[in-house]
Parts: structure tokens; C-alpha cells; sequence
């Protein structure tokens, strides 16, 4: 692989995992337990929606074949995305969406800090101007682990379930895979050690203070970010996401 | 009887209101003009929040990337706005959660022509343009309205939702400017939409109840059927230069008057929808309820989070002082 | 509207309900309360989609331009079905699903009876291969109405609160508009009154034996039959149903 | 030590097993046969309980009506063969109620297979191929299995099982003749299916323990290897067939054998799922457990029902009599 194919994989990484988790997000909206908390979903969701088209547009960009973002994110199947398995995870409820969104940022903030590093201008730009955005989810997800995880009996009990369910999709997160050491070696990415030692300690800072236990799995999922193995959910999550750009191909919108 | 010395409070109000001064609320105010405005307003708010669902329906599957984000952008605008009108009805002594409670168990309006399903892509288009329109129409002269803070409400509504309207038109005129499929999909959605959106303007003046006394304490400014006409007088033409046709039979342009002429509503479907018996009425009404019952448990946390919180402090602050 | 185009447009009625209702029992599968009736409900799905090739195939062929079943079922979009609402209602719970399955049953077997007098021959074949099934159907869900209504209090309230909800979507099962009358008037299926009469007597029998309230609503919905007006959820069967044939047209499967 | 005249009841079962007779519920068992058969027949009945999940996954996207019907069809046969062999479990004594609730807990294991994701269209054309292909290739033996009711419902399983098979195979085939896409499709499922379907025949024969004393019992007939090895001879030319590629670089025909020489079975892979590490165990689990769930009030409700018709009958009859 060449560091440019690398490149591409890497961005559609990124953009997959906005565009994904930002999907999941919009599908409460005008459903959100308080007006409120629908509006600071959505507006999630715009950010990440919008961080997509960035990411996709500079992938497509890089792949040099004239595609552009909307043939990227309505013209892939299942087996050619490349998020995280965490993304795709259902909403279920309000805890496992904000434990889902809890566990992304404290991930994606300090690879976005890394990523405001890279020596690829352009992701450079697109990471600095996404941190304010990422600064913001992590500050909100991490609010609300806190209130529900040290909130009533039964909140506490729901955000538990959560933890211990999505828990095994946070290796894939940190684990460093063929194109994440070359963009590390190409300086484009940072080192996901960095990444990872910032995340556990975000994860233990923030569940103690919620008063919820960290489990140790004794394994974690993985084949989203290299397309290997993605859950049986994403195949629906495209049904709705492409249906109009499936039914009605090349025209303008 | 001339009573030239006669200055009793309901007179002062009437005053106050001739001389287009601003009611706060902190003023007295008669109770029919605040049970008035509670009811206008709270209407207003839940409007906002039962609107996000038939455009929220569309939001999975926009067709673009940038039509996603507009519609995300668009949804978080009205639930933004309901907000600020819960907060506006608040001010007049109502409660947000006394009003949710209304809406859900189906005692309160909101404007019917939530109440229609978005079928097709199209109607994200024909919504933004016709219902943010229509809504327009009604809101630009609430900015005048003499309660203060529905009128500022109504100030950052207008702004938000003007741009609403152009995205909407511009949705429409892709559409219509595209392949055939497209443009039949667009005068589809025309179709469905359009008498729902002269119905958002209510009944005619004759049948109007409210509207005298809404006039005469400038709340309204303008009748139902001036506002009806205004929107479309602007909307007809609009339709033209998409090329797509307005589905009313009757509709003439009357050269004399410089307005169009247009055929009668169908008052059987605006009173039934507005009974609760329109295509979404308890669709509407179901999701709003099952959004605030399986929310209850994380509203509940944040209260007995903040409870703690606030306890932690105490106790600490207790402590600094001991010690 | 001639003749032919009525026929083509009844058809199209028929086979969409058939093709609707089997995939809403379809989505069942592997989640039913009991094995047997995972097995019964996929059963009345297989017959319901069978029916739904015969009459969406007899379609193409009266409206004689060439498309196939597929075709019909695959790259229609919503303003294009001519389903009855009824059927597209979610199955929300086995209440819901055996209410709505009971009431186009209570209908369908008597519409099925008089089509398999049809004129047209064709159809007359296809009716009377399908009224054993809808016979079956129609005892399946009868006694299921009788078991969940009359068997514990919450089954009974589940129930009550389904027949509640449905009961607004039955009358656009049995009031006629130009297309049904223009059938009768042929000869190709029965009038829709008689239907009405034994659906309707059907409906108080059982439901009485189930100890259910027959609720007298104010008004009813409509749109689905003649298209005008579906609901929001056709369009999310759609982009399931249809999705690998819109992402990969024009292909063998 | 010889004893010529030793017919311990022990025995006696194992000359009936010897002489290819068959055990029926009444007839006596060891309890560590009945055990292991109670363990294997409510694994099996688990299995294709569990089986419907993944192909249930795809009924709704079918890309034709008929493969839709098609499709519905086997997974009812499916569901069917449950029914079967829980049947055939109960006539050893086990409870269906029991066994159900060790499956949801976790407890019970099923096939390892079915936790696997199906994630194309071509994942059921590999499925009905490879993995129905595999479990006839375990089934069929067990037509002559040594206890009867197991042995019974193995031919009615078999029957239906090989149209399964030869569905799957003739969907890979339409992927495979069909456009550049449908077969990369086709390829990619077969990717994803190969080494899980060679892991249903078990671990290799040194590592298992259960194989012995299930083959002097003539529950089992062949040993896992020998199975694996019989499903690669038949399954490698279907695949060469298709103009399909095995996913084994090691693969090769020893011309003299006769056999296909295939690659090392990533082992850890195998006892990760077994564990219930793989993919979907956890997904398929909560699956069933939510349907019992919430199902439980349905099962309540018929139940009930069942007991008041009962007592409606007795009260009916003893009036009949009284009068």
C-alpha cells in the first residue's frame, strides 16, 4: 500500500465515522427526552455531518478519480465503508446513545489534537477547525455520562448496561492497524499509543466520577475501520442513508 | 355615555395598546389577554416542536450531503425557536410542563398542517417553501405584536425562517430543473401541499372568533383572509417560475385588482384535521408521547443529580466554613 | 378510465396488499413470542408474497408494457403503491400485528370468496388457489383475537388498545370508490357492500367472543387504495424492501 | 477378564447399539447417553432456532419476489426442524421451557456459525451453499444415529436441508454468471463463509473429547476430520465450478489420495466464538432473549385462555349432566 492509498483509507476512516455517528444522532431528532437534548443532539449531528463532507470531499480529492463526497457516501455498500464498529451501534435508549457518543470523543478529541498536528495541510485545517466542534461533544457526552451514571437507581443501572455493552467496541478505537502506523509514520496521524493513553484516562476520570464500573473485557469486536466485519447494522443504516440517490441516480439535488 | 374623567385599568390597557406602546410582564394585563396570549403563544411553541417530525421524517434519507445538513440545521432552528416561545408563554405565568402536558394528552392545537405526511423528498422542498412561507405571512406582522416578549420572539423567528423559505424554494427549483422524474415529484408535492398550506392561514374572517379581539389588543394585525391573500398574491407567481402548476382550477389572476382569485377551501378536511382526525394527527401525538414517557427516567437523573450536586456544595461549603 | 386501466389499477390493489402485508409479517421472523407462531406467521407471509407474484404478475401482463413482477415491486416509489393503509401500519407488538392481520382477514376472506366468482378468469384461478390460504388466515387470526382478548388483563388491554388504534384504517377496506365500482359493475370482483356485510358481522363475532370493544370512531382514514395519501412508514418498507435491486439495477438475482 | 456370562444391563445396551438396533424413549439408556443426547439434539434444536436469525436478516431486502418467497420457505423449514428436535430432546426427558431459557442465559451452546454477520445478499447464497452444506454433511450419518427419535427427525431435517443447499448453490451461481459486480459479491461472501463453515465440523479429532464414546454409541458415525475432509472434496470443484476462489492459499489436490490438502484452521478464531467472543453471539442472544421476553406476556395470555376454556367445558358438561 502506498501512503497515498493509505491516505485515502485513513480519510475515509474519518469521514465514515462522522458521517455514521452523525446519521445515528439525526435519528432522534423530535424524539429527544427534553427539547433541549434534542436540540444539542442535532446540533452533534450537523457538526459531524459537516465534518463528513469535509473529509470526504479531501478523500475523494486524494483518490484522484473525479468522485465526489455524495458518490463517496451514497454509492458504497456495506463492505467498502470503513467506521468504526462503535458508530454503528443502535441508539437503544439514551444511555447507550450518550455512552456510544462518551466513548467517541474520548477518542476522537485527542486524535483530532494529534491531527491538528499533521503535516497533510489540509487535514490539518479540517482537524482545527473540527477540535472547537470535538471540544464541545466531549464536554457534553461526558456531562451526561456523569448526570445519568450518578443520577437515580435507574439511570445509573441503564448507563451500566451501556458500559458493559458497548465496552468491547473501544479496542478497535486504539488499536493500531496497517494504514494507522503509516499515517503515523508519514506524520500525518498521531501514534494511536498517544491517543489511547489519553482515552483510558479520560474513560477512568469520567466513569468514576459517574460512579460506574469499567469492565475488563476479555476481548474486543473490530473489523469496522478495515471493512473486514462490520455488525449487521449497517447494511440498514445505507438502506435509509442512499435510498433516494439509489432510486433516482445521477440527478442533481 | 361620555365619560371623559372615566380611567379604569382595562381603559389605561386599551390605551397603552392604541398608542402601540409594548406590554411586559411585569404590566397589568387583562386575564383574557394573557389566557389569549398563553393559548396563541403555547400553540405557537408546540407548532415548533410537532414540525421538527414530518421534516425530521427526511432527514435519514436527504438525498446529499448538503441537503442533510441543511434539513439538521433547518430541524434544529424550530426546536430553537419552540424554546424561546415556551419561554415567551412562560413570562405570562404558564408552565413548559403543564404545557407538554397539553400538547401530549391532545388538549392543546398546534398547527394543523403538521398533521400531513412527508411522502417524497420533494415535500422537504414544498414545506420550507409554501408552510415556511405561509408561517411568514404570519409571523412578520407578530413582530409588532404589543406583548414584548412574543414580539421579540417572533424578531429572531422571521430571521431563521426567511432563510428556511429560500432553501425550501431552492430545493423546489432543482427539482423542477431537473430530470422529468424530478419535476414530477415536485408538482406532486405541490399538489399535496398547497391547500393545507391556505388552510394554515384559518378559517375565513366570518368564522374567525378570535380575530376581533385579537385586532383590537394588536396582537393581530392583519385578518385571516388579508394574510391568505398576501401569500397568494407572492406564492402564485413563484410557482410560475418553476414552471409547475398551482392544483386550483379556479385560480385567476384579476388584472382589475391585481390579485388572484382562488377556489374555496375544502372546510370539511380544515375543521376535521383540526378535530384530530388528519392523516397524522395521532401519529404526531404518539411520538411526542412516547418521547417525553421514555425520556422520563433521564429527566428525572438530571434532577436528582442536580439535587446532589447542589447538596456536595453545601456540604462543602460547610466544611470550608468549620474549618 | 377504462376497462383495462381499472383492472390494471385493482390488481396492482391486490398484489401490493399481499406483497405490504407479508413483509410486515416477515420482519417477525426469529422474534416471535412462541417457535409455533414465529412458524404460523412466517407461513401466512410465504402465502402472502406467493399471492403477490401471481397478482403482480397478472398485472404486467393486463397493463401490457412489458414489466414483470419484480419490476412492479421493485422500482415503484410510494406515491405508486396501491396498498390499503391498513397494511402498512408497523407491527409495534403481536397485539397490533394480530389485530391488523384480523381485520384485513375479516376482509379479505370475503372479498376472496367473491373474486373466485370473478369473470375474469384469470383472476378467478388465482382467487381460488389463494382462498384455502386466506382461509387459514382468516382462522389463525380469528382465534388468536379470541385467545390475547379474552386471556389476562394485559393481553386484554394490549388488545383494546390495538383494535383502538386499527379500527380508523377498516373503513377504507370496504368503501368503494370508482375502481371497485367499476369491478362490480364487470363483474371481476364482488361488490364491495356485500364484503362490507360479512366483515362486518365478522368483526362483531369475534371480537364480542374476545371479550373486545367494537369502538364506533368518528371518522376514518384513507389514501392508501387509491394512492392519494400513504403514511410516512411505506416509504421506510420501501427503501428495505427495495434497496439491493435500486443499489444494483438491472441484474439477474 | 473374560466373562461369557457378564450381561449387565450396561452391556445388554451396547450389544443393541452393536447390532445397529434402534433405542426408543422407553427403552433404558446410561444416563451419561442420555445426557449427551440431550446436550447434542437441544445444541442442534438451538441452532437452527439461532439459524434464523442471520438468513431472517435478509428476507426483507430479497432482491426478487422470488428469492423472498424462497427464503421465507427455509427459514420456516428452519423453525420447523427446531420444533423437531426439541420434541425429540423432550422425549429424553428435558423440558423445551428449560432448555429455552439455557439457551437466552447463555448457558446452552448453539452452532458457532451463526455468529456470524450476513452482510450481502451473497452471504445467503453461501450460506444455503456452504453452511447447509456442511451440516448435511453431519446430518445425513445421523439418519442412523443409534436413538430413534433423533434418527427420525434427521431424515425429515435432511429432505429439506438438501433443497436448501441446492438453492444456496444455485443463488452463488446466478451471482456468479451474472454482472463483474455480482460476482465480486459472490467471491466476498465466500471470503467471509469458508474457514467458519469448515470450523462447524469441530475441533480437529485429537482435540475432542466428546468424539469417542459418541461413536461406540453410533451417535456419531464419523469423526470431525474425516467430515471436514469429505465437505472440502465435494465443496472445492462446486466452487471451481462457480469460478470462484477458495480463500486458502494452501489448498491443493493430492492426486494420489485423491483428497484436497487445505490450510491450518485459525483455531484461536474457533474457540473465540465458542467462548461467545465472535461477532454477533452477543447480538443473537439478546435477539432471543427480547423475543422471550417480550413475548412472555402472549405465552401468559394463551395460557389463560387455555384454562378458562377448560373450566367453561366442565361447567358445561356438569350442567348436562345435573340436567
Amino acid at each position: 500500500m502506498t501512503t497515498k492509498e493509505a491516505t485515502f483509507e485513513y480519510l475515509l476512516r474519518l469521514g465514515d465515522n462522522a458521517l455514521i455517528l452523525g446519521h445515528r444522532l439525526s435519528e432522534w431528532c423530535g424524539h429527544g427526552p427534553v427539547l433541549e437534548q434534542d436540540i444539542a443532539m442535532t446540533n452533534i449531528a450537523l457538526d459531524q455531518v459537516g465534518q463528513a463532507r469535509s473529509l470526504l470531499q479531501y478523500a475523494a480529492q486524494i483518490e484522484g478519480e473525479g468522485r465526489t463526497e455524495d458518490q463517496l457516501a451514497y454509492t458504497r455498500d456495506v463492505m467498502q465503508f470503513r467506521n468504526l464498529l462503535l458508530v454503528e451501534q443502535p441508539n437503544e435508549n439514551f444511555a447507550h446513545t450518550i455512552v456510544r457518543q462518551f466513548f467517541f470523543d474520548a477518542f476522537n478529541f485527542p486524535l483530532y489534537q494529534g491531527l491538528a498536528r499533521s503535516k497533510d495541510e489540509h487535514l490539518k485545517a479540517i482537524a482545527e477547525k473540527s477540535l472547537k466542534e470535538i471540544t464541545y461533544h466531549l464536554r457534553y457526552s461526558s456531562e451526561w455520562v456523569i448526570r445519568l451514571g450518578d443520577g437515580t437507581p435507574e439511570s445509573h443501572k441503564k448507563m451500566q448496561d451501556a458500559v458493559d455493552e458497548l465496552i468491547i467496541y473501544t479496542g478497535e478505537l486504539t488499536t493500531a492497524d496497517e494504514v494507522d502506523l503509516m499515517m503515523a509514520e508519514a506524520g500525518i496521524a498521531p501514534a494511536l499509543e498517544q491517543v489511547h493513553t489519553a482515552f483510558d484516562e479520560r474513560l477512568n476520570a469520567v466513569l468514576q466520577e459517574a460512579t460506574l464500573n469499567r469492565p475488563k473485557p476479555s476481548y474486543m469486536q473490530s473489523g469496522g475501520k478495515d471493512g473486514r466485519m462490520h455488525t449487521e447494522y449497517l447494511g440498514y443504516i445505507l438502506a435509509e442513508l442512499q435510498f433516494v440517490q439509489r432510486a433516482y441516480p445521477n440527478m442533481e439535488w | 355615555m361620555d365619560q371623559p374623567t372615566n380611567h379604569t385599568i382595562e381603559d389605561q390597557f386599551q390605551a397603552r395598546i392604541d398608542a402601540e406602546e409594548r406590554i411586559e410582564p411585569k404590566d397589568w394585563m387583562p386575564e383574557a389577554y394573557r389566557k389569549t396570549l398563553i393559548r396563541q403563544i403555547s400553540q405557537h411553541a408546540h407548532s415548533e416542536i410537532v414540525g421538527m417530525l414530518p421534516e425530521g421524517n427526511w432527514i435519514t434519507r436527504a438525498p446529499s450531503l448538503r441537503r442533510k445538513v441543511a434539513l439538521l440545521a433547518k430541524v434544529q432552528d424550530e426546536a430553537g425557536h419552540g424554546l424561546y416561545l415556551y419561554s415567551a408563554a412562560e413570562t405570562l405565568g404558564a408552565e413548559r410542563d403543564e404545557l407538554l402536558e397539553e400538547l401530549i394528552t391532545g388538549k392543546a392545537k398546534y398547527s394543523s398542517i403538521f398533521n400531513y405526511p412527508t411522502l417524497t423528498w420533494a415535500d422537504i422542498g414544498a414545506i420550507g417553501w409554501l408552510v415556511d412561507g405561509a408561517a411568514i405571512m404570519n409571523q412578520v406582522p407578530l413582530c409588532r405584536c404589543s406583548y414584548g416578549p412574543y414580539a421579540r420572539a417572533m424578531v429572531r423567528v422571521c430571521k431563521e425562517e426567511s432563510f428556511h423559505q429560500r432553501q425550501g424554494y431552492e430545493i423546489m427549483l432543482t427539482l423542477a430543473r431537473g430530470t422529468a422524474t424530478q419535476k414530477q415529484m415536485a408538482q406532486d408535492a405541490l399538489n399535496r401541499w398547497w391547500w393545507p398550506s391556505l388552510m394554515m392561514f384559518g378559517p375565513n374572517d366570518a368564522d374567525s372568533k378570535h380575530t376581533a379581539q385579537s385586532m383590537a389588543w394588536k396582537i393581530k394585525r392583519f385578518t385571516n383572509d388579508e394574510l391568505r391573500q398576501r401569500f397568494v398574491d407572492i406564492t402564485v407567481p413563484q410557482a410560475e417560475f418553476l414552471g409547475l402548476t398551482v392544483p386550483d382550477p379556479s385560480l385567476r389572476l384579476n388584472e382589475e385588482t391585481g390579485h388572484y382569485e382562488f377556489g374555496e377551501i375544502n372546510w370539511d378536511e380544515f375543521w376535521q384535521v383540526v378535530k384530530g382526525e388528519g392523516p397524522c394527527n395521532r401519529q404526531r401525538l404518539k411520538a411526542r408521547r412516547k418521547a417525553h414517557e421514555e425520556g422520563a427516567w433521564v429527566r428525572d437523573a438530571a434532577l436528582a443529580y442536580a439535587e446532589k450536586r447542589r447538596k456536595r456544595k453545601e456540604a462543602a461549603a460547610a466544611k470550608t466554613q468549620v474549618a
